[in-house]
């Protein structure tokens, strides 16, 4: 019930909020928790039994009162702070996914000397104590004010005030509330869930110092029938009672091992409750004095050995030191086991733990990282009398729980030792005991002392604590980076004319490129066909400003090429390109593209649009860590230039339109200007027509691209994305890393023998020669031509040799790696590896597929103009 | 002289942040060199030469940087500085566009995004760094003490950290 | 005898025919192995921990066979074989739930790529399906596959005899099934180094004394190049973590095993009801069973992406294994250049689906002396051939 | 998220950087002389301890250059500046 005054709860501020349907009234300051209890709430009944259970804590290691709020799926009643209109539906162990988070959850970064944790009595103090020195000071504390179990004794409210504002004034200490400290990772580093109105915020910090002001959780007492409904730890009482003026029972009896009830027991007297301390201990304490003057009655040596009351405890069985029992009529039972330190922090920090016998419990020892535990964390707590078990008259263990939330007892541990298991990892698992949504915060310690007494041993060690500390939203940790932001989308200077043309795009690596324009109506295959009719035919034009682009600098830099590539860049021209090859170490193909020799020592490699990082990174590795003596110096220069690569037999009037001198020949280049702009033009082909690059700072990307299509129009310039470039490249048989390899082939089983220079040495080149990487019968780059010249092979389709039987497993000699239809052809084709290729040409393979086998004869890889006649015109 | 006019990566962004903008075409030439006549700013930090901001990004690489045209003119003097010595002078000038980030919320909404420390004590004006803001790579330097912070970033990513600013922004209208 | 009677604790003996190093589930199926296909019953598993409480309790229990090479489909698809009548034959309910594998193609290199596999399994007698985006958002209706989003999920392949099982429960059968068949279960015993005969492993020195034995296997995952460097061995096996995490318990949200390389994001949801999610691994080397925390973060975008309904699970609890990668994403199982001395490891993120297949085939080289043809192609010797069975490219972190 | 301890650029974040593997395994000045089970061992066979480890990190987002640190694989710590 409400008392009539008293808490930190505003009257003035009623909200109405409803439990399974039912509403009810309380008060901005309540949790749903007081409120439920101010009404006489239960909590959902337990997962697999149905008992009904009721609110036992005021704070994060609840573990009965689960509640949906809305679309949140679980959440412990002790945490939820009451709002108006809340709608809170109570669980049976599971909770319900129904809708997207819609919230506005972002992240933080934040750096500090000093990080205290916790904002109850030790942490301000640490707070205050670092503020004064002027250090950079953040506090975070997971209530919604400051306090801790302050906020449960009156008497110490304005010191709390005092101390409040002292923090609020210094300008380097910054303060978080509702905000958890869930993870203590690395290098002091730690992560805190915030909540914020509409969603959350995610602080990362990087932390001079940590101090781990914590506090310890209240563990309860493991009896028959420990789960009724009435059943309260003894500090979350005196938390309901002074905090949120919520008296949970009026016969009250509290059973403890220690001290710390006793202020509970005067505090329920003071509310005007009536009293019955039962204390394990064989001697009364100081404390059962003051008890019995306020008007309670103390006995020693006596525990609560059963509970009964449906569905609320009506009544206690109490067995003196005597060992005879008595049943006293109650409607709460307040239990106090003692106290478990929250290590959890300091352990997933790395620090040791050290059982400590005077307190049954585990206290820090031991740190890894700049961290201290004080106050109730470092064990700074009443001695109690350890009790683990409280043996039931009837000798049955099963309603003794030490987990409600996954009604586990201590007959499960006692099935799991007698089932063989030794260890406290193997009984968490065969039990389940904490696992569930409170991690075993209030049973932990318990498990492991009745696990002790199961196997006669001393108190095993703790488990391990892991991040994160209470559950974390998904949506918290995956902030921002959702939708558009979820990873950046690399696009180029001429990105929005493509969009406004309609065009289709593909991924590739961050990028998006076009991948085909298709007209209105238009198919992909028939926009592909057009494009690439074009681009044989007339004058084709495609944005290729995402090759990766590197300038290397410096006298060694052919050197150093030569030795990165498997064919010779030291003695290119100046003025002139070549297409080369790089392989890792182990031999096989890494990357490709064209370098052009931009001057005596300066050279400009391309690289393939989803390399470039990679290949950049390569370079640095190689010249930084290798080869140190050589003068060389890389940089990228990726999105300096915008690359229109102008392809077709018309491609030369178009480019000649511009205004532009034009490459002398195949394979070379010239610095011009287009439309007044700084260009590099370079006669290079991907395609096997007569084709130019015009390279222009990026800035000019879109006005020259403009320029082009308008010098084109007369010719009927198309655009033309990378689907239209692997079709026609796969008609001359140039290979694409990435989808023709696949980190198994190398480049002379692409056939490229012309590439690999047997005079110098290039990384990688020993590889060559390894037995396996040497054998004649290697996957080869082949062509297939498929018999029906209507069928298109899948890419993918694996090949098998005639008359090979389907039973599995089928014995498979190569897949296809590429397959288009081909306008210049006016037939499909396909490129394929296939186990001995160049010794199967002009003999028939098999593709299976699962409805149809599609036959095709093999082929050399080059389809299209294998004289090489078209590049120049 | 160009008879096209130059269109920055973010042409047709607006920001709704009034305190963040786009400072277009600055001219950037990178130097990589392992001696220089002229002294050279040290590590996380700007100096200047010969009247341009010179950002060092590693042990032997600067960014020198200029306003927009001045390119030419960088790379004449930075070609004279190293004479005969190894060096390397790289216009990048179109691979990066600037943004300015300033006033009292500066500090908060980078903070989302990079993890480097901007306390003042730590980070002031005339320091700089090569960081990660939100997923993209940038060059980092702090102008002035309003503070104003310049945010270097390639024009491939300039739209995505575009939009991710616009989000980081939103809670300071 | 207790009912739920699971195994002894038996104190190690002097000498015996084959000491297996490490009692997670590889080490025990390998035991189990030994004593019921080759009649060797005169094994100790030593465990310096607790019993599978290695990669066997940190994984994400995913079970699939559709592996890309011949090579590595053989040996999976053996031990999906085995996983089939494994609650039969270990007389233990494992909970291998057979509800069907989904790995997502996000771009269209993971197209060709899946088609290939695809076509491969086939052909390799693995069941496996290519399905469109409106057939995965049949199969599993609440992967967004609207082509609005960053990478748009453009089909996947499915395999419908993947699944999930419970670990420990395998854990336990194997060893129960291993325990009755005279095998020795030796926890909390570490291997501190190796008895030598001449070049010759003999035994294994522990934290309980010496140990001889006839042959000594390894079956210590991420801590593989550690024990072999006490033998003088050097393995092509680095350590890193690998990181997963749980939600609450849920009703049923979600029906299958949704796998994604492109995102690195690994999903089911485990009997009890709780969401069970993977990452990629960490890149650093570590033997401290802990990632970093960006790595979860960037999972759980990438999940929230894939899932939109996830967004308000919690992540209850994240832990981290310690994976034994290799060269090219296959395992080393077989003998080794020191007589007597056997390893099985470098499985990577991929050792939980492996298990049974693992176990038999590490059984049949130990009793034999050499390589079973299953295992033949995931010798040492390859990496002098040169010939990788290279799963990169299929399964850049291969679950 | 480690904090990496960069020459150049100093302390910074584990995601700035990619990483290398082990340090000081160097090319072979004559590959062509090894023979394949000492070119498969350069190529492949990298050490792999518990405890202190010799390796290599580029500062990927930074300032580029490659460096030499010693780690903990148990702890993570770096035991050396670099």
């Amino acid at each position: 019930m409400r008392l009539p005054a008293g808490g930190r709860i505003d009257r003035n501020a009623p909200l109405t909020f409803s439990v399974d349907g039912v509403t009810h009234t309380g008060y901005r300051g309540d949790t749903l928790a007081s409120a439920m209890l101010a009404h006489g709430v239960l909590a959902g009944p337990s997962i697999h039994f149905g008992r009904p259970r009721g609110i036992v804590a005021a704070g994060v290691e609840e573990p009965n009162a689960l509640v949906q709020v809305g679309p949140e799926p679980m959440l412990p009643a002790t945490t939820v702070e009451l709002t108006d209109g809340l709608d809170a539906r109570t669980l049976a162990g599971r909770g319900r996914l129904v809708a997207p988070n819609d919230g506005y959850y972002d992240k933080t970064h934040a750096h500090c000397d000093v990080l205290v944790v916790g904002g109850g009595r030790a942490g301000l103090a640490a707070a205050v104590e670092a503020g004064r020195s002027g250090a950079r000071v953040v506090l975070a504390d997971e209530q919604p004010e400051l306090g801790g179990s302050l906020l449960s004794a009156p008497d110490t409210w304005e010191w709390l005030d005092t101390v409040v504002a002292e923090l609020a004034s210094f300008p380097e200490t910054r303060v978080l509330t509702r905000a958890t400290v869930f993870g203590y990772y690395d290098h002091n580093y730690l992560s805190i869930a915030q909540r914020r109105p509409g969603g959350g915020r995610l602080w990362h910090v990087r932390a001079g110092r940590v101090v781990l002001a914590t506090g310890a959780h209240e563990r309860p007492l493991v009896f028959a029938g420990n789960d009724r409904p009435g059943v309260m730890l003894a500090g979350a009482v005196r938390t309901y009672l002074n905090r949120y003026a919520v008296r949970p029972g009026q016969r009250a009896v509290v059973c403890t091992t220690n001290d710390s009830a006793y202020a509970t027991a005067l505090d329920l007297l003071e509310s005007g409750a009536e009293v019955l301390v039962a204390d394990v201990r064989p001697e009364p304490p100081a404390l059962a004095g003051v008890v019995a003057s306020a008007g309670g009655s103390v006995r020693s040596g006596t525990v609560v050995a059963g509970t009964d009351g449906t569905p609320r405890v009506a009544s206690v069985l109490l067995r003196g030191p005597d060992g005879r029992t008595e049943t006293v009529h109650c409607d709460l039972v307040a239990v106090s086991g003692g106290w478990n330190p929250v290590v959890h922090l300091h352990s997933q920090a790395g620090g040791t733990l050290r059982y400590d016998e005077s307190l049954a419990a585990f206290v820090p020892d031991a740190s890894r990282q700049a961290c201290v535990s004080v106050g109730s964390a470092n064990g700074e707590l009443d001695p109690v009398h350890a009790l683990w078990t409280v043996p039931a008259e009837d000798g049955a263990w099963d309603t003794h729980f030490v987990d409600p939330q996954r009604d586990a007892t201590v007959a499960d541990v006692l099935r799991a030792t007698g089932a063989g298991m030794r260890s406290a990892e193997h009984v968490k698992r065969y039990t389940t005991i904490g696992t569930a949504h409170d991690q075993g915060k209030t049973g932990g310690v318990a498990t492991l002392g009745v696990l002790a007494e199961a196997l006669g041993a001393g108190t095993p060690g703790p488990t391990t604590f892991r991040p994160p500390y209470t559950p974390v939203p998904f949506a918290l940790l995956a902030g921002r980076d959702r939708g558009a932001l979820h990873d950046p989308a690399r696009v180029t200077p001429i990105h929005s004319w493509h969009v406004a043309r309609g065009a289709q795009f593909e991924n590739v690596g961050q990028w998006r490129r076009p991948w085909y324009y298709p007209l209105p109506g238009e198919t992909m295959t028939e926009a592909v066909l057009r494009e690439c009719r074009a681009a044989r035919e007339g004058v084709g034009v495609q944005d290729a400003s995402t090759l990766g682009k590197i300038e290397l600098v410096g006298p060694d830099a052919g050197e150093f090429l030569n030795r990165m590539y498997t064919n010779a860049f030291a003695k290119l021209p100046v003025g002139t390109a070549r297409y080369g090859m790089m392989c890792t170490a182990d031999g096989m193909v890494f990357d490709d593209g064209v370098v052009l020799r931009l001057a005596r020592d300066r050279y400009l490699a391309t690289t393939t649009t989803g390399n470039a990082a990679a290949v950049l990174d390569h370079f640095e590795e190689w010249l930084q860590t290798e080869w140190p003596d050589l003068r060389v110096y890389c940089t990228s220069v990726t999105e300096q230039w915008a690359t229109i690569a102008v392809v077709g037999p018309l491609s030369g009037r178009v480019v000649g339109a511009l205004g532009a001198e034009l490459p002398p020949s195949f394979m070379s280049f010239v610095d011009t200007t287009v439309r007044g702009v700084p260009a590099r033009i370079a006669r290079i082909s991907f395609s096997g027509e007569l084709a130019y690059e015009v390279n222009v700072a990026g800035w000019h990307g879109l006005a020259v691209w403009e320029a082009v299509m308008a010098a084109g129009e007369e010719f009927g310039i198309t655009p033309y994305g990378t689907e239209t470039m692997h079709v026609l490249r796969a008609e001359k048989g140039y290979p694409i890393v990435g989808q023709d390899t696949d980190g198994t082939v190398t480049p002379l089983d692409l056939g490229m023998d012309w590439i690999v220079s047997k005079r110098k040495s290039f990384v990688g080149r020993r590889s060559l020669r390894r037995p396996d990487t040497a054998r004649p019968d290697r996957k080869q780059l082949v062509g297939l031509l498929p018999v029906d010249p209507d069928a298109l092979l899948p890419e993918g389709a694996q090949l098998v040799a005639p008359g090979t039987p389907l039973d599995p497993p089928v014995p498979m000699i190569g897949h296809v790696t590429s397959s288009y239809r081909s306008a210049a052809l006016g037939r499909t084709f396909a490129l394929a590896l296939l186990r001995s290729g160049r010794d199967r040409l002009g003999q028939v393979v098999h593709a299976p597929l699962s409805d149809r086998t599609i036959e095709a004869t093999v082929t050399e890889p080059v389809f299209y103009d294998p004289e090489g006649t078209r590049r120049d015109g | 002289m160009t008879d096209e006019l130059p269109r920055s990566p973010l042409a047709g962004v607006t920001f709704a942040a009034p305190f963040v903008r786009e400072l277009p075409f600055l001219a950037m030439v990178d130097l990589r060199a392992a001696s220089f006549p002229h002294p050279l700013p040290g590590p996380n930090r700007v100096g200047s030469v010969e009247g341009r901001d010179v950002l060092w990004l590693g042990p032997d690489e600067w960014l020198v940087v200029g306003p927009p045209g001045d390119a030419p003119a960088i790379e004449t003097l930075l070609r004279q500085g190293i004479g005969d010595g190894h060096g390397s002078v790289v216009d990048v000038s179109a691979n990066r566009t600037t943004l300015s980030v300033a006033g009292p919320h500066a500090r908060d909404v980078l903070a989302k995004g990079c993890s480097i420390d901007l306390h003042p004590s730590v980070f002031a004006p005339g320091h700089c760094a090569q960081t990660l803001l939100a997923r993209a790579q940038v060059i980092l330097r702090q102008v002035d003490a309003e503070p104003t912070y310049h945010v270097l970033v390639r024009g491939s990513f300039a739209p995505y950290l575009a939009e991710w600013l616009a989000d980081a922004t939103r809670e300071f209208g | 005898m207790h009912p739920d009677w699971l195994w002894r604790n038996p104190s190690p003996k002097w000498s015996y025919d084959v000491v297996i190093v490490g009692a997670g589930g590889h080490g025990l199926a390998t035991a189990y192995y030994l004593a019921r296909e080759h009649g060797i019953t005169n094994v100790v598993v030593l465990e310096k921990g607790w019993l599978a409480g290695g990669n066997m309790a940190r994984n994400t229990t995913i079970i699939r066979s559709n592996y890309l090479w011949d090579e590595s489909a053989a040996i999976y698809e053996h031990a999906m074989k085995l996983w089939e009548g494994l609650s039969d034959e270990l007389d233990y309910d494992i909970l291998f739930s057979q509800r069907g594998v989904l790995n997502l193609a996000h771009t269209l290199g993971d197209v060709r790529e899946g088609v290939r596999r695809v076509n491969a399994n086939r052909l390799n007698g693995v069941d496996a399906e290519w399905l469109t985006p409106e057939q995965v958002a049949e199969f599993c209706p609440i992967v967004d596959v609207s082509p609005d989003v960053r990478y748009p999920v453009l089909g996947a392949t499915l395999q419908p005899r993947g699944g999930i099982a419970k670990h420990d429960h395998v854990a336990w059968a194997y060893a129960r099934a291993a325990d009755r068949l005279g095998v020795d279960l030796v926890q909390g015993c570490e291997v501190t180094g190796f008895v030598r005969d001449g070049d010759r492993v003999v035994g294994v020195n522990t934290s309980r004394g010496p140990i001889r034995a006839g042959a000594v296997a390894l079956a210590s995952a991420g801590h593989s190049s550690v024990l072999a460097s006490l033998a003088g061995l050097r393995l092509p096996i680095q350590s890193h973590p690998l990181q997963a995490l749980v939600s609450e318990l849920l009703e049923p949200v979600h029906p299958c095993v949704v796998m994604s390389n492109h995102v690195h994001v690994y999903v089911s949801q485990a009997h009890k009801g709780e969401l069970v999610l993977g990452a990629g691994i960490d890149p650093f080397n570590s033997y401290a069973q802990r990632g970093s925390v960006h790595v979860v973060e960037h999972q759980l975008a990438a999940a929230l992406e894939l899932f939109p309904v996830f967004g308000h699970a919690h992540v209850l609890r994240t832990w981290a294994g310690i994976v034994d990668t290799s060269p090219d994403a296959s395992p080393i199982v077989g003998p080794t250049p020191v007589p007597g001395l056997y390893v099985n490891c470098g499985w990577g993120t991929g050792g939980f689906k492996a298990t049974p297949a693992s176990g038999w085939v590490y059984a049949h080289t130990i009793a034999h002396g050499e390589p079973h043809e299953l295992n033949r192609p995931f010798g040492l010797d390859r990496f002098t051939t040169g010939a990788l069975v290279d799963e990169h490219g299929a399964a850049a972190v291969a679950h | 998220m480690l904090l990496i301890p960069c020459p150049w650029c100093g302390p910074r974040d584990e995601v700035e950087f990619s990483y290398g593997g082990a340090a000081d395994v160097a090319y072979p000045p004559d590959p062509d002389a090894l023979s394949d089970a000492e070119w498969g061992e350069y190529v492949f066979v990298r050490d792999n301890p518990r405890g202190p480890f010799a390796e290599r990190w580029v500062h990927t987002a930074g300032c580029r250059r490659w460096f030499r640190a010693v780690r903990d694989t148990a702890t993570h710590e770096f035991l050396e500046a670099p």
